[in-house]
């Protein structure tokens, strides 16, 4: 396994080399962040939107990952540390996306009769607008 | 594993003739990698509770999410929490290679400055909010909204507790292995709560927002 | 130790002849069971019931067998056994552990996804099913038949032949129907609407009952439903339109938590398990009790009576 | 809710014990309760002056409650359970007690020994217990003493925090055990539903003993998962591969995974339950937005994990002695390491089989059905393994195997009946019934406590130095078999008749013969306790014929085998060297196992320290507070916690150093006696002549 971060390398040079990696990461998070709020600002069509916002916000966390956390396949320690993060994210998907799967199965199934529907229908839009 | 092989954390420079700091360095800061995972999944289950008050039923007739969310506030708050995410890169690298404890405990500050700032922002707009009638006893959603950007802000308040602990710390001890394996633990959580908050400022926020 | 190791295939057979007749037993009990169905749902889990065991038996049977002879051959000191202490694998042997379970799984889990969308509770049996509402009260149910323009409590009669469908909902907290010889159980809850569909094949009692713990009554919020031939069942009907009327005061009282011998006092009658009839002059009362639960404000108190929600703190909504 | 709060009491005053209400009406019910509170005073007093009598508080304090030894602290956590368990099991006793007595009609008021609530409080404490206070200390408390041991390591990767785990645990245990005392328990099971555990519907103390109990505890439980999974990953000897590890390590590390991430969706759900009782919010509250399903969605993300947490270290231990009392390797060691980690995985994939009958569509119940029996595979390959293991061994009924045997016998049928289950369609008729109820029994006494006195059975010597007597532990298996068999057969049989689960009365006269036999197979299984308690005893007042000093009375193959009993506090004198698995074993069959090693050093062990302690008690301390809306105290309780940690993060513990010298001292005169005593052979093992120095000519498994 090779090493990552040894500090074996010349100090001057590599300082200058992570804080390049810290500066990249951080430019590419503002990036992406800016371009998740300019998405929703835009007149694009809501799913469009979404969509947008959820793939900048993978990309972003992707980012932090490597340029923050310092994961990677590379070996050793961040490796370990990056597959226990693989994993976690595994279940955890299985978790929410079972969650969101049935809870949403649920609702349909549970208020599709004329009592609940006339309700949902006269609250109108999501509740934005609440006072009546 | 511990027999010798030493995948050193970044952030952590103690130098050779220390493997048992190493390993005792590596201990830690899995384990604390291992608690964060844990910590993962109460966020990821507080944000499906989130997703599925998101509806007409979950909003019982209160306000939603046009009526409460700020896009400017946000921004905001996101900006400063980057911010200091980013900066506490000049932690690690400060650590990690000039050891000048003058200038660990400066960049600490900024973080924790940073952090500071964006949970004004934050509890203004919960303030702000709950004039609005966006408490969390209006409805499901608005209780889900509550507890999990809460509990992120929470978070981010035990993370700046932990700055000026081990700001004290590097005070009282100065930059030993001890305070260097501590310190890379806190990177870590405090990158953590950046990543957390990007799930919030996509998913709580903007895609509603959309 | 030999006495230790003869008994080990008495238990064996001990528990072989349990698992032959307990089933049998619980064939002999009344009206309650599945396993004496008055209609097509039951009938079918029934059978699906004994159709798992015997696949299952498969891989549970060489366990039962296995482990008693096992044990006999191979005790220590048995003449003539054979003693291989190092080995410790076969490639052969791993694909039959391996593949038998994953062949019964493969056979079970066709027969579980052909039965369970057969079962489905909300499809209907039939075409024009009678349409039956249940509010699930605490300690009590109440019927009603909106088409029919009658009420019930804790009463349910049902033509035979015609599928029913029956809506669910509760004016309290979760609770669970069961009229296991005519059909499987479904959650209730406040706000929400569940169903049932389900038919009588012939004529017959079956208890219906609460499943779903809810306090001190919960073990007496039991109900009868009668099947009974379409002409008595039309009969049923019109002697119940007879009744008195279930008007908001009424309805408030049977709210109270109460069993229904306790419910009756309450209204001025006798003290017993009879059931309550009356006719239902409010056809959308089931909407009603539904929408309560979705009224902006949610802690209302209409003429229905409350949510249940502690009172709103100021400063909610509006 | 206006219920008056004293800003110094909060809601506590003198009316809230059993004896107020003895004294109200004197019932069968209120003369249970204020006998069980009777209990718990006089037996919290009689603890007391034993110990102040035998001048114990000192060596108690010093060399087990400020210990941070994980095998220590094992041994605390399996002490813990005991006491639980005495509470769980006369419990369980008295509910079927009054079944058998419940016997009644529609209009008549419930009759039986106890009150319908009495009743309901008596089957929700006995769950929580069972589960939460007695399951799993006891299997915690197992890894604990053992796997340290079986990796080659001196300690638990965070000593420190593994005595923070069992106070939390201990704290919640004790939470439960003041609200016989104080108050009332929760009457909504141990999977505490709402809306009928909101406040609107429960009201007062109960629901909220429940949420603390569990939080706290659950939080050391998180803990623990932690320090069991950073312990395998990091704390392993040289050599000893993952591929090397011994079975129960490896089902450690499945529980561990599945601590880590089930446990936090109970600690959430709870805390919005709590949200939901002390704030308002409307998490899970009819109407306002509230979501029900979500909290049974919730609860079983944790739930079901939770039931394998407890099944896969019964699991390890099965494959641990059926190996060693066949005399033969393990058969099938990587399909047993694949079977441990797919149940572990897939348990999270299931959760929805706990509420088929909620109402989604036929597709979900069907994807989670299927899921649901695809653990049957890896369950039933684990089964084959062992049996395979013992084919063409030399097989000894000792106790342990007397319990494997009725595993099998036994677990079978409970999975099979979880297969049925398992099945949408029929699930709709016998969720909620007593079918259930001899499912999970039938899982779980058979599997858990069965697996979990076996390992005791087997480890026993290990820790304090003397085997348990074989006459007695058999005589308790065969009870724990019988008694089992008769207490919960019946159940399915009521289930089938449609009985629901949690029923104070029962109109059906039929079902009365069958109450009867379950009544009778309870006062069986509180003679399987008796007599396990008489076994300990007996065995104590023997514990010169049975010492075992060679520390391997069994001729077993792994690592902790090759050390003293009872084993010394460092373990090994030095850290080993693992060459195969079963490493112990191969030392054996490669002759001269106990050679001592070259050179020794020094010793570092965490040393003792409060921390634990202190948590502890605030814990408890903010638990009781909150329950009694004691805010004053809540707020102390709160900070005290805060300040703990926070001096816990600022200070670095030395470790204690045990010098070179006195390990070498210790360690030679160990092998001295080892080189001087007679082997005995397996014809041997359960006789004197057994002093734990197994003949070596024979296999080691
Ligand atoms: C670990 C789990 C466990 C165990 C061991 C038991 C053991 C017993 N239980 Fe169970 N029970 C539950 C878990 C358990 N139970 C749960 C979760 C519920 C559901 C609660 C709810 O509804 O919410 C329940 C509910 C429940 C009910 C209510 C049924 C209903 O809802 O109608 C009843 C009724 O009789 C009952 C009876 C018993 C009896 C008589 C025993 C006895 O047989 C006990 C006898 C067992 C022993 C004697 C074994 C003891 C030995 C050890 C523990 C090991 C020894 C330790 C050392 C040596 C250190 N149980
Ligand atoms: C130790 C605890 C434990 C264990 C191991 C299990 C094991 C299993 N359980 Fe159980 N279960 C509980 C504890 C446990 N359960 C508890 C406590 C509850 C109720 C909680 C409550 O509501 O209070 C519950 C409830 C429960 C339900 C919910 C029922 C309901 O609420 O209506 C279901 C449904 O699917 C289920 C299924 C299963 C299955 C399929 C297994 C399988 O893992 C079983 C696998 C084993 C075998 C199948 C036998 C051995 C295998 C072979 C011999 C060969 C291979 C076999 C095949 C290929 C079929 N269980
Ligand atoms: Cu149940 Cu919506
Ligand atoms: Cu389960």
């Amino acid at each position: 396994m090779t090493r990552p971060n040894t500090g074996e390398l010349d100090p001057g040079e590599s300082a200058k080399a992570e804080l390049r990696k810290y500066a990249l990461g951080f430019v590419i998070s503002v990036v992406l962040t800016i371009a998740a709020f300019a998405a929703v600002l835009s007149p694009l069509a809501p799913m469009v939107k979404i969509i947008a916002v959820c793939a900048a916000a993978l990309l972003q966390v992707a980012t932090h990952l490597r340029h923050f956390l310092h994961l990677s396949f590379s070996g050793g320690q961040s490796r370990e540390d990056l597959l226990l993060v693989l994993f976690s994210v595994c279940l955890l998907s299985i978790m929410a996306g079972g969650t969101v799967w049935i809870l949403a199965d649920l609702q349909g199934r549970m208020h599709d009769s004329e009592a609940t529907r006339a309700h949902g229908a006269a609250r109108g839009d999501g509740g934005a607008t609440s006072a009546p | 594993m511990s027999n010798g092989d030493n995948g050193l954390y970044p952030g952590l420079n103690l130098g050779a003739g220390h493997g048992d700091a190493h390993d005792q360095a590596e201990t830690s800061v899995f384990g604390f990698w291992v608690f964060l995972m844990s910590d993962l999944i109460i966020f990821g289950i507080l944000f499906v509770t989130y997703a599925a008050a998101l509806d007409p039923v979950g909003l019982a007739g209160g306000p939603g999410p046009q009526a409460l969310f700020d896009m400017r506030s946000i921004a905001i708050q996101t900006g400063l929490l980057l911010l200091g995410g980013a900066a506490y890169g000049g932690v690690s690298l400060a650590v990690k290679y000039d050891g000048g404890a003058g200038k660990v405990v400066a960049w600490l500050a900024i973080c924790a400055g940073l952090g500071a700032g964006f949970l004004f922002f934050e509890i203004r707009d919960f303030l702000h909010q709950a004039q609005e009638g966006g408490i969390p006893q209006a409805s499901g959603w608005l209780s889900a909204y509550w507890a999990l950007v809460g509990l992120h802000g929470l978070h981010v308040a035990v993370g700046i507790a932990w700055i000026g602990a081990s700001a004290a710390q590097i005070a009282v001890r100065g930059l030993d292995d001890v305070v260097k394996v501590r310190l890379s633990m806190l990177g870590v959580f405090w990158h953590f709560l950046d990543l957390v908050w990007i799930g919030i400022f996509s998913f709580v926020f903007l895609v509603p927002l959309s | 130790m030999q006495a230790v190791l003869r008994s080990v295939p008495v238990c064996a057979g001990i528990v072989l002849l349990l698992c032959a007749l307990l089933p049998q037993a619980a064939m002999a009990a009344p009206t309650q069971s599945f396993l004496q169905p008055m209609g097509p749902v039951a009938e079918e889990q029934a059978t699906h019931l004994w159709r798992v065991i015997a696949i299952a038996m498969v891989v549970i049977l060489p366990v039962l067998i296995g482990v008693p002879l096992l044990v006999w051959r191979y005790r220590i000191g048995a003449k003539g056994a054979k003693y291989t202490p190092e080995w410790d694998y076969s490639a052969k042997l791993e694909w039959l552990l391996w593949g038998v379970p994953v062949a019964v799984v493969i056979v079970l889990a066709s027969w579980l996804w052909y039965s369970t969308n057969r079962l489905d509770p909300y499809e209907p049996l039939g075409p024009a099913p009678l349409r039956i509402q249940a509010i699930g009260l605490d300690w009590k149910w109440v019927f009603l038949y909106p088409d029919e323009g009658v009420a019930t409590v804790n009463a349910l009669a049902i033509p035979v032949g015609r599928p029913v469908e029956l809506t669910l909902t509760t004016d309290t907290v979760m609770q669970s129907m069961l009229i296991a010889p005519l059909t499987g159980q479904i959650y209730a809850m406040p706000g929400m609407t569940t169903k049932l569909n389900f038919a009588a094949t012939r004529t017959g009692v079956a208890e219906g009952e609460n499943t779903q713990f809810n306090g001190a009554g919960f073990g007496r919020q039991k109900f009868a439903v009668t099947a009974m031939e379409p002409a008595r069942h039309a009969a049923w009907l019109a002697d119940a339109r007879r009744a008195p009327m279930l008007d908001a005061a009424t309805y408030r009282i049977l709210r109270h938590r109460s069993v229904l011998a306790e419910a009756r006092e309450e209204l001025g009658l006798s003290r017993e398990a009879t059931p309550l009839y009356f006719a239902l002059p409010m056809p959308d009362l089931f909407e009603r009790v539904v929408a309560k639960y979705h009224a902006t404000g949610g802690g209302g108190s209409g003429a229905l009576g409350g949510t249940g929600l502690p009172s709103r703190p100021q400063g909610g909504d509006e | 809710m206006s219920q008056p709060t004293s800003p110094i009491f909060g809601r506590l005053d003198w009316t809230v014990t059993p004896y107020t209400d003895l004294l109200h009406h004197v019932t069968s019910s209120t003369i249970v309760g204020a006998g069980a509170a009777t209990v718990l005073v006089l037996g919290t007093l009689g603890a007391v002056a034993l110990v102040t009598r035998m001048g114990w508080w000192g060596p108690l304090f010093r060399d087990w409650l400020t210990s941070a030894d994980a095998k220590k602290i094992g041994i605390m956590y399996i002490v813990l359970a005991l006491v639980m368990m005495a509470r769980g099991i006369v419990e369980g006793f008295v509910m079927r007690a009054h079944q058998a007595t419940a016997l009644g009609t529609l209009s008549a008021p419930e009759s039986g020994l106890v009150a319908p609530d009495h009743f309901a409080q008596l089957f929700s404490t006995h769950g929580t217990i069972m589960i939460f206070f007695v399951a799993m200390p006891l299997l915690i408390g197992l890894i604990n003493f053992v796997l340290p041991q079986q990796l080659g390591a001196r300690d638990m990767a965070f000593p420190v925090l593994n005595q923070v785990s069992l106070g939390l645990t201990a704290a919640g245990a004790a939470l439960v055990m003041v609200s016989l005392l104080i108050g009332k328990f929760g009457t909504g099971g141990w999977t505490v539903y709402p809306p009928y555990t909101g406040i609107a519907y429960s009201p007062g103390e109960g629901v909220d003993y429940w949420l603390w109990a569990i939080t706290i505890s659950g939080i050391g439980s998180t803990l623990t998962g932690m320090n069991f999974a950073v312990t395998i990953f990091k704390k392993r000897a040289p050599g000893m591969h993952f591929m090397r590890m011994p079975l129960f390590c490896w089902t450690s590390l499945c529980v561990a995974i599945m601590l880590i991430y089930a446990m936090p969706a109970l600690t959430v759900s709870s805390a919005m339950l709590m949200l939901d009782r002390y704030a308002g919010f409307h998490f899970f509250t009819n109407g306002a937005g509230g979501n029900m399903m979500n909290y049974a969605n919730i609860f079983w993300m944790f739930g079901h994990p939770e039931v394998y947490i407890l099944i896969l270290p019964a699991f390890g231990v099965f494959s641990e002695i059926s190996s060693t009392f066949s005399g033969k390797k393990l058969y099938g060691y990587t399909s047993l390491v694949i079977a441990s980690m797919s149940i572990a995985v897939i348990s999270f994939t299931v959760w929805l089989h706990h509420f088929f009958t909620m109402g989604q569509s036929a597709n979900v119940n069907i994807a989670f059905g299927i899921a649901t029996m695809i653990i049957g595979v890896p369950t039933g390959v684990k089964i084959y393994d062992w049996m395979a293991t013992m084919w063409r061994g030399q097989v000894r009924i000792t106790t342990p195997m007397v319990y494997l045997i009725g595993f099998f016998m036994l677990f079978v049928i409970g999975g099979l009946s979880g297969i049925i289950l398992a099945n949408p369609s029929i699930d709709y008729q016998v969720h909620n019934s007593t079918f259930l109820v001899a499912h999970f029994h039938n899982v779980i006494i058979p599997g858990v406590l069965y697996g979990m006195l076996a390992g005791i059975h087997y480890w026993f010597p290990k820790a304090f130095g003397f085997r348990l007597c074989e006459t007695w532990g058999r005589r308790t298996a065969f009870l724990f078999v019988g008694g089992f068999l008769l207490t919960f057969m019946p159940l399915y049989v009521l289930g089938l008749m449609g009985m629901p689960r949690r029923s104070p009365t029962f109109q059906n006269p039929d079902f009365l013969p069958w109450m009867y036999v379950a009544g009778v197979g309870a006062v069986l299984m509180l003679c399987a306790l008796g007599s396990l308690g008489w076994t300990f005893w007996s065995s104590w007042r023997r514990r010169a014929d049975l010492a075992v000093p060679g520390g391997d009375p069994w001729n077993g193959g792994t690592l902790e085998w090759s050390s003293p009993a009872p084993v010394p506090a460092w373990n090994y004198p030095r850290i080993p060297d693992v060459k195969a698995r079963d490493d112990w074993s191969a030392a054996k069959r490669g002759g001269d196992p106990w050679k001592g090693p070259d050179d020794y050093a020094d010793i570092e062990m965490p040393a003792n320290t409060r921390f634990g302690l202190v948590l502890a008690a605030a814990a408890f301390a903010l638990g009781f507070a909150m329950v009694w809306h004691v805010w004053w105290m809540g707020v102390a309780a709160l900070l005290a916690i805060v300040a703990a940690v926070m001096w816990r993060g600022m200070i670095v513990l030395e470790p204690e150093i045990v010098p070179a010298a006195e390990v070498e001292r210790a360690d030679r005169q160990f092998r001295e006696w080892v080189a001087a005593a007679p082997p005995a052979s397996r014809a041997d093992e359960e006789t004197p002549r057994n002093r734990g120095v197994p003949d070596i000519t024979e296999f080691a498994g």
